[in-house]
């Protein structure tokens, strides 16, 4: 074993994006290698969880756990690198927000399980269903219980930094990758607990170049549908563009290229609940005092929930774990 | 689920504006009406400043029901900022909805500083909804809830 | 003269005989639609635009007062909604929007239940006009005149040329003196109207 | 999460009031009180009382000695309204040295003892009343009211005999005053009248003086013919655009003479001044005694401007002072107040088409017989029929046209009673004639009015109580032929009368000026829906607006007499005088606050303010709001995205805290049910 | 082509024949298409409301309730009598307004097979569809004979101008639609003071003396005005004024004469349609003296009673603005 500060990062209910995007960092995952010992990456390199349970608490110094806890496999696996971990970073949408997995919160587990066990694309012509534990001549097989709804990794361990992104920026993720290094040769101070690193302090709009103007909405359209103008603001033009409530970082990267923003970043620092924020927001441009004519023009905005809630349903105010405890 | 005998008390916050139905709640209590305790009020300066994170909020911290109520159309102290409150309030009840919450959960209410009656009678009407929606329940799913976009608005 | 004593006091300079407070509320209810009934001002404009007000025993405006005292009794008997033609005037011009001539069928209907009726000549017309609509679909003119004339001679007094006003009706408008044909869904017409005088009972 | 085991950062006071037993009453104050120390300890409550009465000067005293002696450094008081002692509890903490708006008063009274029966119910409501206050305490900031310098010019806007009096006390006390007027001269409708009710005086004999005075003045500076078109900036800083219209008269120049009127062969009917009733010129004053006594061209009409030859005005004008090439001129003024006096427009007769009027010659609207009336009018006062010569045998005068209608307008024009015996008596007086007046009720609620009213019955008109059905001329017997009959119920007879005339006056009501909604955007105020200007309190302060330093009088208010109107031009002018001797007015600093490093520049918030009070800073890309604009509402605190804007004392925490602290009992109790 | 559900009403089809055929002739020229609803009933006139309100709508909505199941696409009823016409828009109307109301006729409506829901029908008078629908250009393009010097005195009755929900026509006192229609026909307008008084509706039938009083009223001032013909809307208007003006006469000793026809009728003639084609012939007061003038010129009675002359005194306020016009008033625009 080397002397050099140790390294883990974990996927729990997530699409591997993140480890993609740690990767193409490019040649600093050279600098990742040079300064860490990577001691658990179960995409990039064999290792066991008993692995893991061997080591002292704190032993690991950095953590980039993403992910969202969708089961009692992913707490448990949290739980257990937060022990073992000196820096946990929430690392992705998934950890930090819910994300698409989260999107679940919407459906009971049933729901979810009929889902994706009866839908067309489904070849189960017995309608089988998964069970937790199964007895098998060989003795009691089990697979992960599903928790009701998915919960953020803050909802079940504490954390020590955030790191927002479907997945987080290359760049994003080499400047703290970068800062981290520095920190350990004592040539740079971390930030303080719960900060969110490897993203920019205010929303979309910041980064991006559109034009804008006072707004005043007189319908939403599609932006399939529509055709936009490439220099002015899109939500100016009626398309939903999640960027005035979304955290900066990305460079504006969607709106950029002519797609609406969809809020990847979560929500702007200090934002309570990211889709009230959006509801008022995009309300509040409407051009219309009548009650039919106001109605009318919602239509067009499809499926609201979705669209406010899309990376932020697990972390919302009345759709996370907790709320939902609470009935 | 336990046996209740008493009917089921829900408990509701009401977000009022300073100039109308702040006033209207007082002139109810000067003219000594009665009306159901159900309703715990907030004032807030004008229906426009209502972030519908203060109604999420209401709900996610335990509340059965939330009221909103400003100025009528055309009356606000403001000018037209109750307008803009009415936009947010249709869209924060559509999202409500496909988040769980009945469309009866939620109410938005005209009333001037003169209408203490009318604002009264609305919470005793409203509370009586309530109660026979019965406590929220959050396990509910939006497939569940049946969705209604028809708004309807009181007084 | 002023000496001369009456030992009873004319009935309209008494008191009110027999308040009766539901009374305003039970014809508003009876009315379809809203009929802004207890907002009258007493101004009068109802009773200034009747063009039948001089054959009425009370302006409509009185009545609504006589409504407000409940004088049940006396808004039953009098003739003032039966003298109403339906012109609706005093509706367009009634500056509390009250659906004064909806209000004056409200009271004939109620006159009519309550057997106070005093003049019997223009609700025999409707009962006449109503038996040939539930017989036969449609309404039939000649048989009303002549029917109405017939059970009111007093009435046909009246009109000494009621006989060939007949006739040329017959033969100036080519009117037949029989019935109307009956309309092919009698069957359900009745079912329909038994069904409403059943709801209207309730 | 959690930030049980933090200790509290606030030391905080609570106060219970038992407002006798107003509160008491019904509400356990004891067991709140108790409950408030014992729970609400976490939140950083170190007292809790409960007083007899708190607003008391010696309850006062008790939270200020805790103040002292136990260093508190937030207070709840738990009471009546905040609308009725918010400043009497943030008075006495400022008297103890806190920061007054450190001090949250919330009312179980009004909502809570005062409306509810049920003791426990109203006690547990008056707990979570109590939690949300402390719990938005915490968030509280100490905060400084805003202090703006105040222009000391006013700006008038209408020269009627509100924005006259209001003008003439103002300019006496020795400040600037721009007096503006859309006609092209001030008098507004008094100026019309015969006579005045109930003195009788001659109207023009006691307002032409006072027009004079306003002319000559040297502290006012008079924009006849001109409009604002444009204010902005807020109190005590107003920036006004005015345009001033070309009169196409050299103002310079111009004597007033009158010879260009004399020559000028164009004869218009006066619609404005002469009601319809008389001619004017296509060059002319609205009325000899004219203030400016400089005439305007009416180009629409002017025989030059439309067909390009006449000029008989240039030709004949003495000192060259007219000149056709006057341009609209916009100008702007600073003003530090206004007020709006831009008075009211007469109910369109010809909209109760069973009153005749337009049809039926003989059938006059009460601005036509003020003007027939009035020996300066068309006929030199001679009160005679359509045809300018029969004197009328009998008049009939109808009250409440197109007023206490739901048809029309629902409201009482409140000076249609007066005016309508005013014309009995004048018509009387000057004609003989049999006068009828035809009336709902008569209302003459004001000082000396009633004792007109007997007057009027003395000298013999006859009063018909009923409102008028119609006003035919068709006529059922001969005695009907060729006279207007009016149709009518007389209600106290209980019996239809037809009553033929020669002559049908029509009172009709009062109605807010066309347009008044766009002027009242202009302005910032907020117009009724029937169009009258709203007052900041329809009894307590009748002629300041919601908007900070924007003032009404006379009938934008809503109908009202001379006196009324003079009353309410002078009160308003007080008002301001008030606000001028002070140099500086504080501002309620609740205020919304842009974080500049957090706005993106969306923009969402930019139409949220109707006092456009947020600018967008282009270079920078960020928003900010104006403090001395900002009016408090909060709805571009709500609308932002970002969460960039804050609103001092109604900030999210405030509320979101508050929220927490009223569900405080709730989610006990479910907590309990789930142990259970 | 237009084409409309159509509600003939019971007078069509006994005293007001020549209605019926001159608006069938009519509607043909201006390509009207009616079709009758099937099986209609009786609207109730005034008398069954008299008697019993819940049964005389349910009669009225019987009626509704078939054309909705008639409309095949369309969804407007045409009635020319203005009773009907009232009827058939107020019982819509209220059980639109006053939804228990409207419950209560569907029940019984059940009864026989049938519903109605309230808002589905637009009932409108003829004399609406031709001036607002058709409009006045198809109609005077349609004018092949002109009816140069015919006085006449357009009669809109109350039924067709009130009540006034909903606003639904331009006055309801003084409206001029008919007056425009006439004088685009070629004929004489005069401003008939009495355009919407009551004819006397079912009071010849029950108070003879207040019906001829009526009768009387409309009768002389239109005689005042030297009508030749006076020109009704309503079947029941025309009876009364046609049949009983004789009887009036001999109430009052008076000795009028004016004939009371149909719109549709001189519409008819102006298209160049043949009197008998048009029911003319079926008055009691004979039109023939009337009708001899048209395409003849003749002069105006020396006696009639002029027109109100521009006053040579003081000038009027200009007139009333007429339907469609808009006229500017202050507080329709402060309520907006």
């Amino acid at each position: 074993m080397s002397n050099k500060p140790k390294f883990a990062m974990y996927w729990a209910a997530s699409c591997g994006g993140c480890e993609i995007a740690v990767l193409n960092i490019h040649e600093k995952i050279l600098d990742v290698d040079a300064a860490f010992d990577v001691v658990f990456w179960p995409v990039a390199m064999d290792a066991k969880y008993k692995d893991v349970e061997a080591m002292q608490d704190g032993e690991i110094t950095l953590c980039l756990f993403n992910g969202g806890m969708r089961n009692d496999e992913n707490e448990h696996v949290a739980r257990l690198l937060r022990k073992k971990s000196k820096i946990m970073v929430s690392f992705g949408s998934c950890a930090c927000e819910g994300c698409i997995p989260g999107l679940a919160n919407f459906s009971s587990i049933k729901e979810m399980v009929d889902t994706a066990f009866t839908t067309i694309t489904t070849d189960n012509p017995d309608n089988l269903r998964p069970q937790t534990s199964y007895a098998m001549p060989e003795g009691i097989i089990t697979i992960p219980t599903l928790n009701t709804v998915l919960k953020t990794l803050d909802q079940v361990v504490d954390v020590d930094y955030y790191m927002p992104g479907c997945p987080p920026e290359s760049h994003q993720i080499a400047a703290v990758v970068d800062l981290v290094i520095a920190a350990l040769n004592g040539k740079a101070e971390l930030p303080p607990k719960g900060a969110t690193i490897g993203a920019g302090n205010s929303t979309v709009c910041d980064e991006c170049t559109r034009k804008r103007h006072e707004k005043t909405i007189k319908a939403f359209g599609r932006i399939q549908l529509t055709h936009t103008d490439p220099e002015l603001c899109l939500l100016e033009q009626g398309i939903p563009c999640n960027g005035p409530a979304t955290r900066s970082g990305c460079n504006a990267r969607c709106p950029s290229a002519g797609a609406q923003c969809i809020g990847c970043y979560g929500p702007a620092e200090g934002v309570v609940d990211y889709g009230a924020r959006l509801i008022a927001a995009f309300a509040s441009v409407i051009d219309s005092d009548k009650p039919d004519e106001i109605n009318q023009i919602l239509d067009g905005l499809v499926d609201p929930a979705g669209q406010f809630y899309r990376f932020n349903l697990a972390g919302s105010l009345l759709r996370s774990s907790k709320s939902a405890q609470k009935g | 689920m336990t046996e209740e005998t008493k009917p089921f008390e829900p408990v509701m916050i009401g977000f009022t504006c300073n100039w109308c139905s702040y006033r209207a709640a007082d002139m109810a209590g000067i003219s000594r009406m009665k009306y159901a305790p159900n309703v715990r009020l907030i004032r807030l300066m004008c229906s426009g400043r209502l972030d519908p994170t203060f109604v999420f909020k209401a709900f996610a911290g335990g509340a059965d029901a939330v009221l909103v109520s400003g100025c009528h159309p055309g009356d606000c102290h403001y000018a037209t900022q109750n307008y803009k409150a009415m936009r947010r309030f249709y869209l924060m009840k559509r999202v409500l909805n496909q988040l769980g919450i009945e469309s009866g959960r939620i109410k938005l209410l005209w009333a001037s500083a003169a209408e203490g009656q009318i604002f009264a009678n609305e919470i005793t009407k409203f509370v009586e909804e309530v109660r026979a929606l019965g406590p929220l329940n959050w396990n509910k799913t939006s497939a569940e809830i049946p969705v209604e976009t028809k708004e309807e608005v009181t007084a | 003269m002023s000496e001369k004593v009456t030992l009873v006091d004319p009935p309209s300079a008494g008191p009110v005989a027999h308040e009766d407070l539901s009374l305003l509320n039970e014809v508003s209810l009876c009315t379809p639609g809203d009929s802004h009934l207890e907002m009258c001002i007493q101004c009068g404009t109802c009773g200034g635009s009747c063009p039948s007000a001089s054959a009425m025993d009370h302006t409509p405006r009185a009545i609504f007062a006589m409504l407000r005292a409940g004088m049940r009794d006396e808004v039953m008997k009098s003739n003032t909604p039966w003298m109403c033609v339906s012109c609706y005037y005093c509706t367009v011009r009634c500056p509390q929007d009250i659906h004064i001539t909806d209000v004056m069928y409200t009271l004939k209907n109620m006159a009519i239940k309550s057997k106070m009726v005093q003049d019997s000549t223009a609700s025999d017309f409707s009962r006449t006009f109503i038996s040939y609509v539930k017989n036969y679909g449609r309404s039939f003119e000649i048989g009303l005149a002549g029917i109405q004339n017939a059970t009111h001679l007093k009435l046909a007094a009246r009109l000494p040329n009621m006989i060939p006003m007949a006739l040329g009706m017959l033969t100036k408008k080519g009117m037949s003196p029989l019935p109307p044909k009956r309309i092919k869904g009698l069957d359900g017409l009745k079912k329909i109207l038994d069904r409403a005088q059943e709801l209207e009972a309730e | 999460m959690s930030s049980e085991d933090k200790k509290p950062k606030e030391r905080i006071g609570v106060y219970i009031c038992h407002c006798g037993s107003n509160i008491a009453g019904v509400v356990n104050v004891a067991d709140v009180s108790k409950w408030a120390g014992d729970n609400l300890a976490n939140q950083g409550v170190v007292v809790s009382r409960d007083y007899k009465f708190m607003c008391s000067s010696l309850g006062q005293e008790l939270i200020q000695k805790d103040i002292k002696e136990q260093k508190l450094t937030r207070v709840v008081v738990a009471a009546c309204s905040p609308h009725l002692h918010e400043p009497t509890f943030r008075t006495a903490c400022k008297g103890a040295g806190m920061n007054p708006y450190l001090c949250e008063l919330v009312s179980i009274r009004e909502q809570d003892s005062w409306v509810h029966t049920d003791k426990i119910a109203a006690t547990e409501k008056a707990k979570a009343i109590v939690a949300g206050g402390v719990s938005r305490v915490v968030h509280h900031e100490p905060l400084i009211p805003l202090k703006v310098p105040i222009h000391p010019a006013t700006l008038i806007v209408g020269g009627g005999i509100a924005g006259i009096q209001a003008t003439l006390e103002i300019a006496d006390a020795g400040f600037p005053v721009y007096l503006v007027e859309r006609e092209p001269s001030i008098g507004g409708h008094m100026a019309q009248f015969d006579k005045t009710f109930p003195t009788l005086d001659c109207s023009a004999c006691i307002l032409t003086p006072k027009m004079v005075l306003v002319g000559n003045h040297p502290n006012v500076t008079l924009l006849t013919y001109s409009e604002v078109q444009k204010v902005d900036g807020y109190v005590g800083n107003f920036t006004v655009t005015i345009r001033k219209g070309a009169r196409y008269v050299k103002t310079a120049d111009c004597t007033g003479c009158g010879i260009c009127w004399e020559k000028c062969p164009k004869k218009v009917i006066d619609d404005k001044f002469e009601a319809g009733l008389g001619y004017r010129k296509a060059v002319y004053t609205p009325f000899p005694q004219a203030v400016p006594k400089y005439p305007v061209i009416d180009d629409i009409n002017c025989t030059y401007f439309q067909k390009g030859t006449c000029k008989a005005c240039e030709k004949f004008c003495p000192t060259n002072a007219i000149d056709f090439t006057q341009k609209d001129e916009i100008m702007t003024v600073e003003v530090g107040n206004i007020i709006l006096a831009t008075g009211w427009d007469l109910f369109d007769a010809r909209r109760v088409p069973n009153y005749g009027y337009g049809r039926l010659a003989n059938v006059f609207t009460n601005m036509e017989f003020e003007r027939l009336s009035n020996s300066a009018g068309p006929t030199g006062g001679n009160i005679v029929l359509r045809d300018g010569k029969t004197t009328p045998k009998s008049v009939g005068i109808v009250h409440c046209v197109g007023s206490r209608d739901k048809n029309y307008n629902n409201y009482c024009s409140a000076i249609c009673c007066m005016q309508s015996l005013k014309f009995a008596h004048l018509v009387h007086e000057k004609t003989g004639a049999t006068v009828y007046n035809f009336y709902i009720d008569i209302r003459t609620p004001a000082k000396a009015y009633d004792e007109f009213y007997q007057r009027i019955i003395e000298e013999g008109t006859l009063f018909v109580r009923g409102k008028v059905a119609e006003i035919t001329d068709a006529a059922r017997n001969p005695g009907e032929e060729g006279k207007l009959i009016i149709q009518v119920e007389d209600t106290l007879v209980g019996k239809q009368r037809r009553i033929p005339v020669d002559m049908v006056i029509l009172s009709s009501g009062l109605e807010p000026r066309a347009g008044s909604k766009e002027v009242a955007k202009t302005f910032g105020i907020s117009c009724s829906a029937d169009g009258w200007y709203i007052e900041r309190h329809p009894k307590l302060d009748p002629v300041a607006t919601m908007t900070e330093g924007v003032y009404i009088a006379g009938c934008v208010q809503g109908p009202k007499d001379i006196p009324a109107s003079v009353a309410q031009g002078a009160a308003a002018a007080a008002r301001i005088l008030g606000k001028i001797q002070q140099k500086e007015i504080a501002l309620e600093p609740i205020r919304a606050t842009v974080i500049e490093e957090k706005c993106s520049g969306c923009r969402i918030c930019n139409t949220m303010c109707p006092f456009s009070a947020i600018l967008f800073h282009e270079d920078t890309m960020v928003s900010e709001v104006n403090p001395a604009l900002c009016q408090g509402c909060g709805t571009c605190v709500a609308a932002c995205p970002a969460g960039a804007i804050t609103g001092t004392g109604f900030s999210n925490e405030q509320i979101l805290s508050q929220i927490d602290g009223l569900l405080l009992l709730t989610l006990d109790k479910k907590k309990e049910a789930a142990v259970a | 082509m237009s084409e409309y559900l159509f509600y003939p009403g019971c007078s069509m089809e006994s005293s007001a024949k020549a209605y019926y055929h001159s608006v069938m002739s009519v509607c043909k020229s201006l390509d009207v298409k009616l079709n009758e609803i099937d099986d209609w009933n009786c609207c109730g006139a005034t008398e069954y409301l008299s008697l019993d309100i819940t049964p005389a709508y349910a009669l009225i909505a019987r009626n509704l309730a078939l054309a909705e199941q008639q409309a095949n696409g369309l969804n407007t009823i045409v009635a020319p009598c203005s009773a009907c016409y009232l009827n058939l828009s107020k019982a819509d109307h209220y059980m639109h307004e006053d939804k228990a109301f409207g419950k209560k006729i569907n029940t019984a409506l059940a009864a026989g097979g049938l519903h109605y829901d309230p808002g589905q029908m637009v009932v409108r008078h003829l004399l609406d569809v031709v001036i607002n629908e058709v409009g006045m250009d198809k109609v005077k393009e349609r004018i092949v004979k002109p009816l140069t010097g015919l006085r006449v005195a357009p009669y809109i009755g109350c039924m067709l101008p009130r009540p006034d929900y909903n606003k639904r026509y331009s006055d309801s006192e003084h409206p001029y639609e008919l007056d425009d229609l006439l004088r685009a026909l070629g004929a004489e307008v005069i401003d008939f003071p009495l355009k919407t008084a009551c004819c006397g509706g079912h009071m010849t039938q029950i108070g003879p003396d207040t019906a001829f009083e009526l009768i009387r009223r409309l009768i002389s001032s239109a005689d005042d005005y030297k009508a030749d013909v006076l020109v009704a809307l309503c079947p029941m208007c025309q009876m009364n004024l046609d049949a009983f003006q004789g009887q009036m006469n001999g109430y009052f000793h008076t000795n009028y004469h004016i004939p009371i026809l149909f719109f549709t009728q001189l519409m008819g003639l102006a298209f160049g349609e043949k009197p008998e084609n048009l029911g003319f012939g079926s008055e009691f007061v004979s039109a023939h003296e009337a009708m001899q003038r048209i395409g003849v010129q003749t002069p105006l009675p020396d006696a009639a009673k002029p027109a109100p002359k521009k006053p040579a005194g003081l000038p009027m306020p200009p007139a009333r603005a007429r339907a469609g016009q808009k006229i500017t008033i202050g507080n329709e625009e402060a309520s907006k």
